[in-house]
């Protein structure tokens, strides 16, 4: 065990803050509107142009090269200079390691990039109306017509659905197959003729999702990821991403705290209830952050995410409600006004989302206790 | 001793979740958000009509001369129902205010001819389209009848706030007493915290039914069913309080037995419909994330209205001073 | 509504007030050792010589045919007023009223005066080694061999086992049938030649339960209660007097509730949040009394109690639970001293097995939410 | 940045492991209940025999010269194997204390000649039967020698407790710290407690994989799986911040930053192992209730340790106090 930051680690960081402090772009509009969404595609850009758009990436494809202490550490930085979130998380953090796992040469090399520079924005196009957690009830049928597949369906809940270039989907291509069986990793242009999209209001009436409608809509079959019918297992491997470290690294959270105990510091006479919350939240987000960095240690070692990237889910999802929970009660009746300086309340509506999306957290509990304590299944 | 509610108050209640039903539908309270005042179309004059504004008034300034037990469930049926309106702050509140006062606003009031909000406490208030407001000043209430205020747009669309900025005309209010005024407020707040919270169990129960997920129905899992027979508890452990809170601002002279049984009632009817709130939402999933589902409309008057007279903590403190601790 | 207790009422209240002042015995024995047993047993005595035993019973078992609502007053006078615990509860609350219910005339005449003071003091044989809150696996078989039954198997959990004079068992009459049938409500006298009683130990090593062992035990068939074959329906009449009002009435937990604001009003810079610990449990022992007056309400206009009664029964015990852990923070590093003055602790101990025994709360949430709310049950 | 330990860490760790279990099996501490001194026959011995008496005293004083992150899993695995030792007392902050200031004690004290406790925060010493006291005496540290205790019992018997009444013996311990004596009994302690609670969590698993009810294994039911999976959640988050104090407590030379990752470390492991108690118990039913069936030796140590040097609240104060609120 060693805990003292080596000097090159040292050096990217402090670069990495300077460069965040440089090139903050100040306050931008919400990637769930039209406006939003492109000064956040501008970011991306500037972001990438320095390189630190995928620093985790082979520069190759636009990135530096970084070990998982860098990305960690870039990623604390990231979050705590409060600059712009990413509008390209879904493709970079969900579906970019399915690209490099699963993804033909030519797709590395037309995808990676693209994603990286922002000129991609990427959408998920897994869940439908009767398939929210459980993808084997996806019904979009996608059947092969020459080169091409012929999509008819819905899928719905993509999120940045409204505005994305590119929806990574799941459809089921061998209409037969029951379940898990005959699906497809299917990568859709947002311009695919036959293919409509309606925005869906969150809770707070922004568009944070559309709904996608495939009436005929032609694809071409270049666009598969891992083999026709290989869908559920290429999914799933994306799936140990999205639950695991690639999609809420700890300096997201770090950050958040940091910002509570900064909220509670200027609130005079202090109630020692919400004294101990501020707390509580802020020691979990160092638990969230030194179960990451033991998480990192083994994964440089060569060891696997395996399920207990479940416990990480549930985790952070239910600390993020906490954080931002607790930051409305400090506020006291103002915390229910949306106005510009209120963050939080913005946050916590999104925070909201987080014990659903990507696996139910009675899903992931479920995980937890069948396969990492093994008890039985049934 | 009896602790249950009479046939005529079960009926009023009946007759009231009626009217929401047919007035104030889902549809209506979205409609009420894009209106310049924010309010159901006819339904405060329905109100009136059925004598829902006068409850709180004597009979002798053309009032029902009923008391807060018989106000308590109708208060719950809006939150039930979801109504966009001050209602709690108007009937709850400056009805028998102004009656207590002996002031003329009151004929209007109960007439349906003015709405009146509150100010008790400070910094927001609520129905901001409202034509006087109940304002606390000092150990007194007054009528707040010309004021300025800053709009502020709450997460609860339901909800028309403003910050009041400056009060430019107001008559005192001699005989209403502010403490007796808050009271009130935190027990209609109370009771309609209890009515959304039963509207959330209700729907989360039918939606999850019908739902379902890997084969068979999500309200079949034992994990959804723990977390809806908890709110299924935390709500029948916090009504009795709500009702017995009525009884003692109704009927006990001692203001401070009366404000901890209001701050017992509150307090646990925060906490259900907060639990309530917190679940409806995980066992609907998605769907009941979304602005066009109706869940929305009591999800926001939960975080809302849990807050709202007073949180948790604040009436657990009151509890806390009560007892002696 | 009406919330003023009647004149009648106050004087029941100061009646009853008056003579458990009079009367107190002071300090006596644990009820789970032998001493303290006899001592609780003549304390019993003197309650249904004064006719402050069985209240709520007809005058002719030794009750004074009180109402629901003086039975109430009665529960919070005697709980409140610190004299010893009922150590014929198992039988006054979980097995009284199935006789009432189901017993013959020769029953009723025998066993409830006999109850009512003391004379016998009754356990509860119904769980199993392999049958906890599952009663439809009980094994215990009872063959009938001419007007006895002949009993063999093994019960366990029984509590007050270890010094009861009798026990009220379910066991298996017919062995071919499966399940829910083929049991019966069985009254077994303690000296019955062929069973053995050994007494487990609680956590804190008290013998607060007993095994039975049966061995070709024979039992009178006169002591059937409800019929041969009926055990199950018989039982889970008595389950619900047991979920319901009679078993724990909210007047302990008022008392308890009381002893805890007086311990927390005595504390010396009171934790903030410990206060509100404090009072977060005295708001809910309320709630408890509020909702038993209201059922009271109801049960007086002629409902029943349905499987609305498991509500209660996670709600106390969980009550129970927090009441006893607050007490237990409250005295800091004491807290874990066993002292003639910390009988939280012992209450502690015996509050943890609240959410356990009488069905699990998690049958009791199943309960409640297939029963009550009508989930679907698969 | 590597957080992980090292192979010899492991392999010391495991070592360790099958001591207490050929030498501390659960039958050992029932045992030790009826002693007279409370102990485990011949375990003192082999602890020192194996060094792990000696970690934290310097290789020039005869010890092994390593740290607190070489000690941290072995005393989790004395909280694993529920050891009826004043162990976290005698070898995280008393030898150390005695290194620090040069005393003559510590030689005994590595040979396993000798135990000694502590009495940082007052009122109540465990291991009663101990042979020196390190004792908070203002700013500095004493070892007591000769006292007088009035014995307490403690529900857990594997703590002999006593409440110190009067000294009439010590020692100054010139040189030893006693902020950083409480540190590191409070990093030990919550070592302990991870232990601890992997052990209610083990012993769970197992028994409701056996266990059937109504036709099924009782771990089949998802409100089990549940419960244990949040068990097991809270202890994979907890068991680093303890990893993390102890690198703290080794390494860095600001006392208020160690104190916050003591802090942080101790308030999590009180939590974790406070709900594992509660599940363990909850799942195993009954039989869990019982004093014949072992998981009531964890259950014990798991109440009392949450508590022993700082409670969950004690070391929340202190992380608000470190970082500004």
């Amino acid at each position: 065990m060693n805990l003292d930051l080596a000097p090159q680690y040292v050096a990217f960081r402090d670069e990495c803050r300077q460069w965040l402090t440089d090139n903050h772009p100040g306050r931008i509009g919400s990637m769930d509107t039209a406006i939003g969404f492109e000064e956040h595609r501008a970011w991306e850009k500037v972001l990438f142009d320095a390189g630190w758009s995928v620093p985790a990436w082979p520069s190759v494809y636009g990135g530096c090269d970084c070990d998982l202490i860098e990305w960690l550490i870039y990623e604390e930085e990231y979050w705590l200079s409060g600059v712009p979130g990413r509008v390209s998380a879904n493709g970079v953090s969900l579906l970019a390691p399915t690209i490099f796992n699963f993804g033909t040469q030519e797709q590395q090399d037309f995808f990676l990039p693209r994603m990286a520079s922002g000129e991609h924005i990427w959408a998920q196009g897994w869940s439908e109306p009767e398939a929210g957690s459980d993808l084997a009830g996806i019904k979009t049928k996608a059947i092969l017509d020459g080169d091409d597949f012929i999509l008819n369906g819905q899928k719905t809940w993509c999120s940045r659905g409204a505005f994305a270039d590119w929806i990574f989907c799941i459809v089921r291509t061998d209409p037969e197959a029951e379940r898990h069986q005959g699906l497809t990793y299917l990568l859709v242009p947002a311009e695919t003729p036959g293919m409509e999209r309606r925005p869906i209001g969150r809770l707070d009436g922004e568009p944070g999702f559309a709904e996608l409608f495939f009436d005929d809509a032609r694809v071409s079959a270049e666009h598969v990821l891992g083999g026709v019918g290989q869908g559920w297992a290429v999914a799933m491997a994306a799936a140990g991403s999205e639950r695991g470290l690639s999609l809420r690294s700890p300096g997201r959270f770090m950050a958040a705290a940091e910002r509570l105990r900064a909220l509670a510091a200027n609130v005079t006479d202090l109630d020692p209830r919400l004294r101990d919350e501020v707390v509580d939240a802020w020691i979990k987000a160092q638990a969230y952050r030194w179960n990451t960095y033991q998480m990192a240690a083994d994964l440089m070692e060569g060891d696997e995410i395996g399920p207990e990237a479940s416990e990480g889910k549930v985790f952070w999802s239910e600390l993020d409600l906490e954080l931002h929970a607790t930051a409305l009660r400090l506020m006291g009746p103002m915390g229910e006004v949306a106005h510009a300086g209120n963050d939080w309340l913005d946050g916590y509506v999104f925070a909201l989302s987080g014990p659903i999306y990507a696996g139910t957290n009675e899903i992931q509990r479920n995980i937890v206790a069948e396969r990492v304590l093994g008890l039985p299944r049934r | 001793m009896k602790f249950s509610f009479t046939d005529e108050q079960n009926m009023f209640r009946e007759t009231v979740r009626e009217l929401f039903a047919d007035r104030c539908p889902p549809d209506a309270v979205r409609q009420s958000w894009d209106n310049d005042d924010g309010r159901v179309p006819g339904l405060w004059a329905a109100l009136a009509e059925m004598g829902v504004l006068a409850v709180l008034a004597p009979e002798a300034a053309g009032g029902l001369g009923m008391n807060e037990v018989d106000l308590v469930r109708i208060l719950e049926e809006a939150g039930y129902a979801g109504v966009p309106e001050p209602l709690v702050e108007h009937v709850a509140v400056a009805v028998p205010a102004l009656a207590e006062a002996g002031h003329a606003a009151l004929e209007a009031a109960i007439a349906g001819d003015s709405t009146i909000t509150l100010n008790l406490s400070g910094e927001v208030i609520v129905g901001a389209a409202a034509d006087a407001v109940v304002h606390r000043h000092g150990d007194t209430l007054q009528l707040v009848t010309e004021w300025q205020a800053d709009e502020a747009a709450s997460i609860d669309q339901s909800r028309r706030l403003g910050v009041l900025t400056d009060i430019t005309a107001a008559d005192p209010l001699d005989g209403a007493d502010p403490d007796l005024a808050f009271d009130r407020a935190a027990l209609g707040t109370a009771a309609q915290c209890i009515g959304v919270a039963r509207r959330l169990l209700e729907a989360t129960v039918e939606y999850v039914a019908e739902r379902h997920q890997f084969g068979k129905p999500v309200g079949s899992y034992q994990a959804v069913k723990h977390h809806l027979a908890n709110v299924k508890i935390a709500l029948d452990f916090a009504a009795p309080l709500v009702y017995r809170a009525a009884w003692s601002v109704a009927h006990d002279d001692d203001p401070a037995a009366r404000g901890r049984d209001v701050s017992m009632a509150k307090a646990q009817a925060s906490e259900a419909v907060d639990l309530a709130a917190r679940q409806a939402l995980q066992c609907h999933g998605a769907i009941g994330y979304t602005f066009e589902y109706d869940l929305q409309l009591w999800l926001k008057r939960a975080w809302t209205l849990a807050a709202a007279h007073g949180d948790v903590r604040f009436h657990r403190d009151r509890v806390a001073a009560a007892i002696g601790i």
